[in-house]
């Protein structure tokens, strides 16, 4: 047979790259056919995942060296179950944004082509093809190609309203995300310099902690930390996820954040565990607090929708990084191993569902008011009742409240703060959670408020659904968060469960 | 080792010192035109670098990229921003702060660095198998084989930052000047100085960069060298008003830019073929490497010289 | 004395000046010199650590990583330019006092 | 059957949640229909439980959340007290609430936030691990944050804010609470009593404190009651619900399984929290009465009489004595009979005849003499008169403190009687007894709508009976006892 398509090692994940790409190519040849070719692409990466996580599953975490090159000379892309995980929700959001992005971005209602209607397709395709590639390189400096890929398509995403204000916000991302650039690629160069290899895993056998390898991994830290806006590297971030169209917003706050967090854990957890003490995993953790705690109460004090969400988007980020504490926190008690790094994994990937669902929401919201002023809010439960039910299932999730995904991520984390006696970091994620429900409680009680009665532009439900299912899809991973943790459980790494010592 | 203290060791040292000091003045003088014209000075000081670290490739992207393509896309800024001094900031005790930590932070960074280039011992254990599998990449230049074979993944992404760097700048056209030509239009004389060179030089250049091309498969130069000085070319060309400026919904210039990364994803998705994923089969391993690299060289150059004329302008 | 080691120190100092640049710098276009300062900084550091351990050359693979890292810096440095020229064009049709040169200042202290 | 029994009885009032959601706001009819459906599925599937589970059966579903964490359904009798109660008001509630909203606006939204309340209390009634309690004791929270804001003026929508901030912050100490102890002992499960033992006394005693904090918001317990006299600007049928089908009575079964299931008597006992947490009810009674006083309005006395009332279960529940047991639980469902039916019976005074203070009562009773004679029931059972349900919970309550040791608690029931009958009575001597100050010839029969007039009949009704036919098998009464006899001698 020629083609094996149900075979252990077929180069799915490959195809979850190339896809998109090679759509981002015909996107930009053909503004006319561009919506399709990357509904297409989306699913096909999808229904790739789906297909990789059913055979990571079975078979175990896969390989494909590219061009048949085994490392240290070639690039190896290596499916675990983290990055299946982040390539379901990938596509997931991606096809979300495409099919809302549609009716705004579609050549065929304009005539002639527009600027925006043009060059969304291809960028939005290249974000996709670059935080896939990120989620499944294993190897350095591949991953900062990738980084790069998507920090500039994102970046133009940001710039494509056009307005002065979204062109300001793009620079001031890219000034961020270039410096994070360089100080990652010092950390790359340090480390090939001091091991000769690039490969993590490989990194993981030769990495011995000399001082070179301290200063590599301190380097790409920071580098990947501004990337992911993790504070006090932050304020770069509210206005460039606000100041996009509302698609490109969710495929910004949803996935373009995620990878630099997908590589951290990689380098702390898969190449270097040996170098993490407990007082820089604490200090990793109070930098996700101080995230936490300023990105929500900056959130409580914006006037306008999108920047509630950006600011929420700071917050979120925070947790995450408590699994640098947290890891390993678990005793003979829990019927589960690596809660914490699980966990984070889960608030990681309902973050991606629920902020998707919340910036597509917030954008019907913009499309029937004309604009995102919180005041503009009132009355939307009843005039647009399916986007808000939407912006309600997300909100649930974000708080991480019962049942959603956010819930079984910040459960897991929970436990692990105080079975690790922790408790501190327990009561920054209850705290945060509180917190969260006071910015997202403003928005929703506004939508219920019948005075004063709005103008308002009528959205279809088609695509008000489009944001309801993805709210949906975060609450249903709480609920049926099994299969989702065992598709984690594949390769996981050492540091995951013993935590690091 | 007094010995090795020799006249090229003093030459380096030199030279080290030079390219500090330009860096140093480019960062440092008022005029924003002088730190471009220094910023480029130093990027061809830095390409000697490369060549007296045997590094031959890198010296020619420098040259060609680093200083040529970068210092033009400054210039060009340059002057459409009609700015040439930043202005005086007012000195404030914020102002002093965001002066002193940075300079600390650049300071305890390069300070560091120096500290462990002459405390680590380095390691590059990359170069043997590099050159042991030589044979199967159908080429002769080491650095070409890494590029478009070993690591061809990279290049594969790499082309795409630049294609998705296009798309990027064409998307801060104003709305309303959409499929206008790209950059200002020029006005040129005829008989004018610019006039001649444009007419003398493209083939000059041309000829040039399909050496350049066709060396780098096996000695040193390819497809990112060679199409930055085809861009340079079309770029003289369009400017002496040989040709005219493309306009970024025109068809063919957008089969240009995108021709070179489509087939490269082409021949990686026939990779699946093999149960893998960007093979270059060693049968076909020379022709297969070079038809990719005229590809992207084709595009590359198509890219690069959209890059530096910018999204269309109104002409004020 | 190995003879790279001149260029090593050489790419950080180049790296600690570029950093310097890119943080302490008001304007656009000088963040983005002192950004390809530091670039070349870095990837100098990289050829010289590897001539340094192989005797002599760069290696191929630490060149070839240079050359995708010097065209990925070129792309990204067209695109902020493309955005500085435009900001700037918005300025020119509904000028803000001041709004250029401040525009990316107040925050960006914090790296 | 006996695994999809629990999900079944859970997805009578889910699905129709679900469809409720998505249906147009014109098809009133088709909402008529799935709403009495799922609620007459329900009754049915509880009938076929409460015969089963007399019989000794257990139904239990489980479904896997993690490895070894579970959301367990489990129905045992103390589950279907409080789900028999719950399904029962459902089904008149909605068939009120219909009546009630009748040309209304919003009304899927309305109905699916009801249903989907129920549903939540459905879930509070079967769970049979902590964190299953959790999820729907949240689900109940946000499904019922809606229904507060309903009418969506600035009194409801700040209503609606305090409503949140209180279970809010409940909430946060539940979780953490549940989380510190499963971190302790691995996920926790009702059925596997004595899972605390061996525990430090200290952490134990914290923990309580911490989960009986949280709960107690949801209980309106003094000091954490704030919420509700405001949460009473919502529509009649929501405060029917809160009051008597879902929130307080969440909390309040959430203390009893807390001292019943997760701690154990014993346990409890052991490390001296029921004394205080005795006295703490007993304050709130006293409170609560005091404060309902001083009301005009008659549904915020009405509210302040819940803060009063809903301690008896914690009162029972923290005297250990079987009987003060048993009165505690059979109050459960009792109170629940009873405030609904001086809840219907406001509403409808509200609606039909635009009464809402207490000084406007003069003589209703003659315009509206069904609405006030089961709202006379009602508040009769709630002072304690004799053979209405109120009269059965005061009485076992009473004899189990003694039994406790506990003489004290008949001077705080005493003094609740008094302060009851001091704040209920005079409603009615002045809906009875006086005359009306304005002539009572209305155009229009302000009793026209009987599916005003039947639920709060059957209810009144069903007070009675449950006082009278004490002894009968399937009695609240009979039903605690039957409880109480299971934990008492395992």
């Amino acid at each position: 047979m020629l083609l094996d398509l149900a075979a252990p090692d077929f180069p799915w994940i490959a195809l979850s790259v190339a896809i998109p790409l090679f759509a981002a190519l015909i996107a930009a040849l053909s503004s006319a056919l561009a919506p399709v070719v990357a509904m297409i692409a989306a699913l096909l990466c999808l229904g790739a995942a789906l297909w990789t996580a059913v055979l990571v599953t079975t078979h175990g975490a896969q390989e494909v060296a590219v061009g048949a090159w085994p490392p240290p000379l070639g690039i190896v892309l290596r499916a675990d179950g983290l990055a299946v995980a982040m390539l379901i929700t990938a596509g997931l959001v991606s096809i979300a944004a495409f099919a809302f992005a549609r009716q705004a971005f579609s050549a065929r209602t304009q005539t002639p082509e527009t600027r925006s209607a043009y060059s969304f397709w291809p960028l939005g395709l290249c974000v996709l093809a670059g935080v896939n590639a990120a989620f499944v390189s294993n190897d350095l400096f591949n991953l900062y190609v990738a980084l790069e890929l998507t920090t500039i398509a994102a970046a133009a995403l940001v710039a494509m309203s056009g307005s002065r204000a979204a062109f300001e916000a793009a620079i001031r991302y890219l000034m961020f995300a270039l410096l994070g650039s360089l100080f990652y690629l010092l950390g790359v160069v340090l480390t090939y310099s001091t091991h000769g290899v690039l490969d993590i895993r490989l990194l993981a056998i030769s990495a011995e902690s000399g001082p070179s390898t301290i200063a590599a991994a301190a380097l790409m830290s920071a580098g990947l930390m501004t990337k992911m806006a993790l504070f006090p590297l932050h304020a770069w971030l509210p206005p460039a996820h606000s100041a996009a169209p509302a698609p490109a917003s969710a495929l910004l706050s949803a996935l373009v954040v995620k990878p630099p967090f997908v590589i951290l854990l990689r380098i702390w957890f898969e190449a270097m565990p040996e170098l993490v003490t407990p007082t820089l995993a604490q200090a990793f953790g109070a930098l996700g607090a101080c995230g936490v705690l300023l990105g929500s109460i900056l959130a409580m004090r914006q006037e306008r929708l999108k920047l509630v969400v950006a600011y929420s988007t700071v917050a979120q980020l925070g947790y995450l990084v408590l699994v640098f504490p947290l890891a390993g926190g678990g005793g003979a008690q829990q019927p589960w191993a690596a809660g914490a790094w699980t966990g984070a994994i889960f608030l990681t990937l309902s973050h991606a569902l629920a902020k998707g669902a919340m910036f597509l929401a917030a954008g019907a919201f913009v499309e029937a008011r004309g604009n995102d002023r919180l005041d503009s809010l009132v009355g939307l439960a009843r005039e647009m009742p399916i986007s808000c039910f939407a912006f309600g299932l997300a909100a649930v999730s974000l708080m991480g409240l019962p049942p959603s995904g956010g819930f079984t991520g910040k459960y897991l984390l929970l436990t692990s703060s105080f079975a690790s006696g922790q408790w501190w970091w327990g009561i920054v994620l209850v705290v945060g959670g509180l917190l969260s429900a006071v910015y997202l409680f403003g928005p929703l009680s506004l939508m219920f408020a019948r005075e004063p009665a709005l103008a308002v532009t009528p959205v279809s439900r088609a695509r008000q659904s489009i944001a309801l299912l993805l709210g949906l899809l975060s609450i249903l991973l709480g609920l049926f968060s099994e299969a989702p943790y065992r598709l984690l459980q594949v390769d996981r790494p050492g540091a995951a469960a013993e935590g690091f010592t | 080792m007094a010995p090795a203290f020799s006249a090229l060791t003093l030459f380096d040292v030199v030279l080290c010192v030079l390219i500090i000091g330009v860096a140093l003045c480019s960062s440092s003088v008022r005029d924003l035109f002088a730190a471009t014209v220094l910023l480029i000075i130093y990027g061809v000081f830095v390409a000697i670098a490369w060549v007296r670290l045997g590094a031959v490739d890198v010296a020619l992207a420098e040259a060609a990229i680093g200083a040529g393509l970068t210092g033009v896309l400054l210039i060009g800024a340059v002057a459409r921003l009609k700015i040439t001094e930043s202005p005086a900031a007012a000195v404030s005790r914020w102002q002093f702060a965001a002066k002193v930590i940075p300079a600390s932070l650049g300071l305890l960074i390069a300070s560091g660095l120096a500290y462990l280039v002459l405390t680590v011992e380095w390691r590059e254990t990359l170069q043997a198998p590099v050159l042991a599998n030589l044979p199967d990449t159908g080429v002769l230049n080491p650095v070409t084989a890494v590029l478009l074979n070993y690591r061809a993944y990279d290049t594969l992404l790499e082309t795409s930052v630049l294609f998705a760097a296009l798309i990027a700048s064409w998307c801060t056209t104003h709305d309303d000047l959409w499929g206008e030509r790209a950059g200002l239009r020029q006005h040129t004389r005829r008989a004018g100085i610019l006039a001649t060179f444009g007419r003398f030089l493209p083939p000059i250049g041309l000829i040039v960069g399909i050496h350049i091309f066709w060396a780098g498969a096996d000695k040193w130069g390819g497809a990112f060298q060679a199409g930055t000085i085809f861009a340079a070319v079309w770029i003289l060309a369009i400017m002496a008003g040989v040709i005219d400026a493309p306009n970024a919904t025109g068809r063919s210039i957008r089969s240009f830019a995108v021709a070179g990364p489509m087939f490269f994803t082409f021949v990686a998705l026939t990779g699946v073929l093999a149960q893998s994923f960007l093979i270059i089969p060693v049968m076909v391993a020379k022709p297969l490497t070079l038809a990719i690299e005229a590809c992207l060289t084709l595009s590359i150059a198509a890219t690069l010289m959209l890059l530096v004329l910018g999204a269309p302008r109104r002409s004020a | 004395m190995n003879g790279s080691i001149p260029f090593a120190l050489c790419g950080a100092v180049l790296v600690g000046i570029g950093l310097y640049g890119v943080m302490a710098h008001d304007h656009l276009l000088r963040r983005l010199i002192a950004f390809n300062v530091t670039g070349s900084g870095v990837f100098l550091l990289f050829g010289s650590l590897s001539a340094l351990s192989s005797g002599g050359a760069t290696g191929a693979v630490p060149q070839a990583l240079i050359i995708t890292g010097i065209v990925v810096a070129v792309a990204s440095t067209a695109f902020v330019l493309a955005l500085v020229v435009r900001l700037k064009e918005e300025d020119v049709d509904a000028p803000a006092p001041g709004a250029f040169e401040g525009s990316s200042e107040h925050d960006d202290h914090a790296p | 059957m006996t695994r999809a029994l629990p999900l079944l009885v859970l997805s009578t009032s889910l699905i129709p949640a679900c469809l409720i959601f998505f249906l147009a706001e014109k098809s009133a009819r088709m909402r008529t229909v799935i709403n009495l459906s799922g609620a007459i599925a329900k009754l049915a599937l509880v009938a076929i439980m409460l015969e089963g589970v007399r019989s000794g059966a257990t139904y239990e579903f489980r479904h896997t959340l993690l490895p070894g964490l579970e959301l367990v359904l489990r129905v045992d009798p103390l589950a279907l007290l409080f789900l028999t109660l719950s399904a029962f008001l459902w089904f008149l509630t909605t068939i009120y609430a219909i009546a009630y909203f009748h040309n209304g606006k919003d009304l899927s939204r309305f109905f699916g936030f009801f249903s989907l309340c129920v549903a939540a209390t459905t879930g509070i009634a079967l769970s049979g691990s902590f964190v299953t309690f959790f999820i729907f004791y949240e689900l109940l929270t946000l499904a019922t944050w809606p229904l507060v804001i309903h009418n969506g003026d600035q009194a409801s929508i700040s209503a609606g804010r305090r409503y949140l901030v209180y279970t809010m912050c409940g909430s946060a100490l539940l979780l953490a609470a549940i989380v510190w102890l499963e971190s302790l002992v691995g996920p926790i499960e009702f059925a596997r009593r004595n899972a605390l033992a061996g525990l430090d006394e200290w952490t134990l005693r914290l923990a309580f404190a911490l989960l009986v904090a949280g709960l107690a918001v949801k209980a309106a317990m003094v000091p954490l009651h704030g919420w509700l006299p405001n949460a009473m600007v919502a529509p009649a049928p929501v405060s029917a619900l809160l009051h008597a089908v879902a929130v307080v009575k969440a909390g309040a079964f959430g203390i009893v399984r807390v001292i019943y299931d997760v701690y154990g008597v014993a346990l409890v006992d052991g490390i001296g929290v029921g004394l205080p947490l005795a006295v703490m009810a007993s304050l709130t009674i006293v409170y609560g009465s005091l404060r309902a006083l001083q009301q005009n309005d008659i549904k915020r006395r009405l509210a302040y009489s819940t803060v009063s009332q809903v301690s008896y279960i914690v009162l029972g529940a923290s005297l250990f004595g079987p009987y003060a047991t048993i009165g505690g639980l059979a109050h459960l469902v009792h109170q629940g009979l009873m405030k609904i039916t001086l809840f219907f019976c406001a509403g409808s005074l509200a609606k039909q005849i635009g009464v809402t203070r207490i000084d406007q009562l003069d003589g209703v009773a003659h315009r509206m003499p069904l609405t006030m004679s089961a709202f006379s029931i009602a508040a009769l059972g709630m002072i304690g008169i004799p053979p209405i349900a109120g009269f059965i919970s005061k009485w076992y309550l009473g004899f189990g403190a003694v039994q406790a040791g506990q003489a004290w608690v008949l001077l705080v029931l005493a003094a609740s009687s008094l302060l009851n009958a001091a704040y209920l009575l005079p409603l009615l001597a002045r809906a009875w007894l006086r005359s009306s100050p304005e002539p009572t010839s209305e155009k229009r029969n302000p009793e026209s709508d009987r599916w005003l007039i039947w639920p709060p009949l059957i209810t009144a009704a069903a007070a009675l009976a449950a006082g009278v036919f004490a002894g009968f098998v399937y009695s609240p009464l009979s039903w605690a006892t039957l409880i109480i006899s299971e934990t008492y001698t395992p």
